[in-house]
């Protein structure tokens, strides 16, 4: 798998998500920079976390309109994979590659903790490393992860199988107290309508290596490698 | 030059902080009356937070050499050698005062501040802790305080990316009017990257990058408002804001600059920013400097010289590059969207002159600057010995007392601390906050760990500040040595009150002594740090408070293998084994303050003999691999260190052994030093192993069941621990 | 120069979390005659442009491309001076 | 019920990052006239009050308690209906 990192200004996890990839593809990333009008040949593009232009209008605002993102959009156009993690998944919905969007934490805190997602459905490059149904642990770490959309839109996404990942309880059931930043129904990731974008607020790529505490996000990246198999 | 509305006078300098005996050697260095900027230069490179004048007597006790020190104290920050070709380097400091004037920008600026301290030596840092220290849990303003700066720290490190990992936090009312903020910045280098602040290169130009220059926190504490003329109020010192994306650019510009060999010297613009800088680079370097004012980056229009070399504008920082390189550090800094400026150069006069609008607004020699710098032996007055306790009762009983203590403010759960603080960022944290004595970061691209944290026990102290200032040094090297890591060096901050006091000073001295004490025996050296005095406040009625002295201690070590280190998480089907010796010192214990309301007695005394061979032991026996839990022996004694363990395990524990000798409470509850709770499946090999050390050792329970079992057959849930410790910072912040 | 200022909030409909807050607050802090609180942003800017129609249309546009998310923003401009 | 308005900005002369940050945003999607720009917050407040005048003195002491933070920020109220 051929795997391209975006860098932003004030993009702080692309190590993270590069030793990730490196982890699962044995290859190492591409580093691209904002300000690149065009694409190296690449099977997957991933906008990882962090505080692009320090998040200072609304997170991922600014860096929806860096240079890079037209290549990023062509890309996916043209049958490229696209992740956005935490701040990539802020700025892939307001670039509107997305739908909905990433308001403040219900709690108005930034919440640095471990949570755990439901997959929902298994047949899609980024998921196809778990079965539906499968709960996993990951660390988050933001302080704009509540996910909004109008209800209608909510249906539609539901109805279509575009909901990725959900907060749930260890169990896989559905809770308040297992949804910490207020999601609407308890929305963690989303795919785009032709699934080949995906985002996410929680940090899979943090939780790749026992050493960190587990391997739970491994899948995520193991399914990846798999599809371009 | 610049005129102000009142002459440079003796009086103006009184009100810059000068006492006439250093108003009269600014006159004999400069040979004439001062302008307005000299002034302003004399006042901050001879103020206390610059010149140390109270506090190096007494610093220079402290050891500070050891085989794996690269650099000690006199640098930016401490390097020490973690093997590899790699160096750990790391300070603390302080940002008290501003966080009590502004809690979140006061606690932001300081961890950016101290980040800069790491990055400027050519580390990428990669771990953060903070030591806090608030007022009263009942005062009402201690809530806007603490959750203004836990954003602080938070919003700051977050955005930068800088994993926070580890601090401590204490509640008391000295600290009411004047809380502690105390930020740690660890950061990794390779050796022969290691960058230094001293200038070399007569005409080598003076390069000012990052962000522009305002009016910020113009020397704040001095500046009387109305001394300005007609636009006074918008020239009013303001309060520093950071920008932590600005210096997260900072950094990755600094770090790539650093990769070619354009740096000549390198220097963050703390305190007194232009003015700390150019003094202390050209000094260091003993080479002279010259500065334009007009070239430096300004964000606010009509700017004088003296506020220009006074303001306090954040992620800044001066180097001194080779000339041939300009250009390509132009590049960089271009790309990465930060300022970038040549604003001077060096010369061989040996005086730091200061050009601005055609004119020289300062000229001073800076050999007499450095070394005619003010330094006092203040008086000392001894801390009156405390008085022994006296007979004691237990009215509320072990369980009672074990459920009080571990929801007390000092004791609670600091999860929704941390909770907010990005702890995983960079994607080598081995062991967050919560999960060991210490915390773990792996070296990235290596095996090795690095463990760290930030310890000291106020209370202590106060009482007795030489056993207080020699515990914190053994807690922190306790804490290291408890997730099995070689305890390397410490940095501190020695946070105190008024100086002039010799009550004070006293305690100053003391804790200085005890300290040195416990790096000496410990092989411990001090290899940066950082002084924070007139911590106090005056009330009402003319008088003043001081703040517990606080020498917070920040603790260094490293595990060859970052695989190898242990958490506090009990597991179950374990023998629980406690180290060291038991005398039940109840003195300045928290059995003591949160039953009987008493904050009285001496403080548990400390056996460095005892406290080494111990933690020697100790980590040998986890590089064995035969540890599978360890946890030190500290605030609230041994029952609530078996708590820790079992609340972060979920597991429960049989402790069937009962006090032999000793009162129950005073057993359980006492604070004895040099302790440690080791869970292992061979507790009888263990015992035996330490008895052979010279080490008492007992056997205290067994893990498993979910509840803690006490000896006279009560049992306490793990969920009642749990709810009874997280109870504490959601009541009260979230109300 | 033209100063114009561009005030943007959250859709009617769309949940607020720091009005919420806001509101919970104030009515800690003893305002029980606090209703609904909505919070937002406000952005003022220099344009170099004397006409104030044309500023106000520049502002316009600048808000919407990119000071307001229209997904579940809306946006008002008004010219100050 | 009156609907106020307080606008919260940083006082001149406090750094603003994300004012710096939108500005230099705008003058890279290619809005060249954009000179200062100042980042600040709104809160709108609907008070079972029917006095504007009285429900503006509320606003400002509710601004001044909570809504501004006085060391960096100054406010402006304004009664809206
Ligand atoms: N301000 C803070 N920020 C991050 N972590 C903290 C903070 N205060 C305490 N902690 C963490 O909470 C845990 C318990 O702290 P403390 O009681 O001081 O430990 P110990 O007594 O073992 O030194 C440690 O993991 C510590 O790093
Ligand atoms: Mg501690």
């Amino acid at each position: 798998m051929k795997a391209g990192i975006v860098v932003f200004p004030g993009t702080n996890r692309e190590r993270d998500m590069a030793i990730a990839l490196r982890r699962a593809a044995g290859t190492e990333p591409a580093m691209l920079w904002h300000r690149d009008t065009e694409l190296p040949a690449l099977d997957l593009v991933v906008l990882p976390g962090g505080f692009s232009h320090g998040d200072y209008l609304r997170s991922g605002a600014m860096a929806a309109h860096a240079p890079i993102m037209s290549a990023v959009r062509d890309f996916a156009a043209r049958g490229g994979y696209v992740l956005g993690v935490c701040n990539g998944f802020q700025i892939l919905t307001e670039a509107e590659m997305l739908p909905g969007a990433l308001l403040r934490n219900a709690g108005m805190r930034f919440l640095s903790q471990d949570c755990h997602l439901r997959v929902e459905r298994d047949d899609t490059p980024f998921t196809r490393g778990w079965r539906e149904g499968d709960v996993f642990r990951a660390p988050m770490a933001h302080g704009d992860g509540n996910y909004v959309a109008s209800e209608e839109e909510l249906d539609r996404l539901e109805g279509e199988g575009q909901v990725a990942f959900r907060y749930s309880r260890a169990d896989g059931g559905l809770a308040d107290d297992a949804n910490p930043n207020g999601s609407a129904r308890a929305i963690a990731g989303v795919f785009s309508a032709d699934r080949r974008v995906c985002g996410l607020m929680p940090h899979p790529e943090d939780l790749v290596d026992p050493l960190m505490g587990g391997e739970d996000g491994k899948p995520l990246f193991d399914g990846l490698v798999e599809s371009f198999r | 030059m610049t005129t102000p509305a009142r002459p440079v006078d003796g009086a103006l300098a009184r009100e810059f902080g000068l006492s006439a005996e250093e108003w009269d050697r600014v006159l004999g260095i400069i040979g004439r009356t001062p302008s307005l900027t000299e002034l302003g230069i004399f006042s901050v490179m001879w103020s206390e937070h610059c010149s140390y004048k109270s506090s190096r007597v007494w610093l220079k006790t402290l050891p500070t050499e050891a085989p794996w020190v690269i650099h000690g104290p006199g640098e930016n920050a401490g390097v020490v050698d973690i093997g590899e070709g790699l160096a750990a380097i790391f300070k603390m400091e302080s940002h008290n005062h501003p966080s009590f004037i502004e809690p979140y920008q006061g606690a932001a600026t300081g961890v950016g501040g101290i980040l800069r301290d790491v990055f400027t030596m050519g580390a990428r840092p990669v771990a953060n802790l903070n030591a806090l220290r608030f007022g009263s849990s009942d005062n009402p303003n201690t809530r806007r305080i603490v959750d203004g700066v836990v954003r602080g720290v938070g919003g700051y490190g977050n955005c930068v990316g800088v994993p926070t990992v580890g601090g401590e936090i204490n509640f008391h009312p000295s600290y009411d009017g004047n809380p502690l903020v105390n930020a740690m910045t660890v950061g990794v280098a390779r050796q022969d990257r290691i960058f230094l602040s001293a200038a070399a290169g007569i005409g080598n130009p003076v390069v000012y990058v990052g962000s522009k220059t305002g009016r910020d926190g113009i020397h704040g504490a001095t500046m009387a408002s109305a001394e300005f003329g007609e636009d006074a109020d918008a020239k009013r010192p303001t309060v520093q804001v950071g920008d932590p994306f600005v210096e997260k650019l900072l950094i990755e510009a600094c770090l790539e600059l650093m990769a070619t060999d354009a740096i000549v010297a390198i220097q963050d613009m703390g305190a007194a920013g232009l003015t700390s800088s150019s003094v202390e680079m050209a000094g260091k370097g003993g080479v002279g400097i010259e500065l334009d004012l007009d070239s430096v980056p300004q964000r606010e229009r009509g700017m004088t010289a003296y506020e220009m070399m006074l303001s306090e504008s954040q992620e800044r920082m001066l180097i001194v590059i080779r000339p041939d390189r300009t250009e390509q550090a132009r590049a960089i800094f271009d790309k990465w969207e930060l300022d970038f400026a040549v604003v001077g150069h060096l010369t061989d006069t040996g005086h730091i002159v200061v050009r601005h609008q055609g004119r020289t607004e300062a000229d001073i020699p800076l050999a007499p600057l450095a070394d005619q710098a003010p330094l006092y032996r203040r008086p000392v007055a001894p801390t009156p010995a405390p008085a022994p306790l006296g007979p004691l009762t237990d009215p509320v009983g072990i369980e009672g007392a074990l459920i009080r203590l571990i929801g007390c403010a000092d004791l609670a759960s600091r999860a929704w601390v941390w909770n907010q603080y990005d702890s995983t960022v960079g994607g080598q944290t081995v062991r967050r906050p919560g999960g060991a004595d210490a915390a773990v970061v792996q070296v990235d691209g290596t095996r090795l760990g690095l463990a760290l944290t930030t310890d000291c026990t106020p209370r202590y102290v106060a009482a007795d500040a030489r056993t207080g200032g020699a515990q914190a040094v053994a807690e922190a090297w306790r804490n290291l040595t408890a997730v099995g890591a070689r305890p390397l060096a410490v940095t501190d901050n020695l946070n105190f009150a008024n100086p002039e006091k010799p009550e004070v000073m006293g305690q100053f001295a003391d804790a200085i002594t005890g300290m040195g004490e416990a790096c000496r025996a410990l092989d411990f050296p001090v290899v940066s740090g950082n002084v924070s005095l007139y911590n106090e406040t005056r009330k009402p009625d003319g008088t003043t408070v001081g703040i517990l002295p606080t020498p917070a201690i920040g603790g260094l070590g490293v595990l060859e293998d970052a695989s190898r280190a242990v958490g506090l998480a009990l597991r179950p089907d374990l023998d629980l084994v406690l180290l060291g010796r038991t005398d039940g010192a109840l003195g300045q214990s928290l059995w003591l303050r949160e039953v009987h309301g008493r904050e009285d007695g001496p403080p548990p005394p400390l056996d460095l003999a005892a406290e080494r061979r111990t933690g020697d032991f100790v980590r040998a026996r986890i590089g064995e691999g035969t540890v599978v839990a360890c946890h030190d022996v500290s605030d609230g004694g041994v029952l609530v260190a078996v708590a820790e363990m079992a609340m972060a395990g979920d597991v429960g524990c049989r402790l069937d052994v009962p006090p032999s000798g000793l009162a129950p409470y005073a057993f359980w509850f006492g604070e004895d030093q040099g302790r440690y709770l080791l869970a292992v499946t061979d507790g009888a090999a263990l015992i035996e192993a330490a008895r052979r050390a010279n080490i008492e050792a007992r056997l205290l329970g067994r893990s498993g069941g979910d509840g803690l079992t006490l000896p006279s057959g009560a049992t306490i849930s793990v969920p009642r621990l749990k709810t009874a410790n997280e109870a504490f910072f959601p009541a009260l912040m979230d109300r | 120069m033209t100063k114009v200022r561009v005030s943007v909030m959250l859709k009617d409909g769309v949940l607020d979390p720091p009005g919420k807050a806001i509101g919970h607050a104030l009515q800690t802090l003893g305002f029980g005659n606090v209703g609904e609180v909505r919070a937002g942003r406000v952005i003022e800017l220099e344009l170099d442009e004397a006409d104030a129609a044309k500023a106000k249309a520049q502002a316009d546009e600048m808000a919407r491309r990119l000071l307001a998310n229209l997904v579940i923003e809306s946006f008002t401009t008004e010219v100050l001076s």
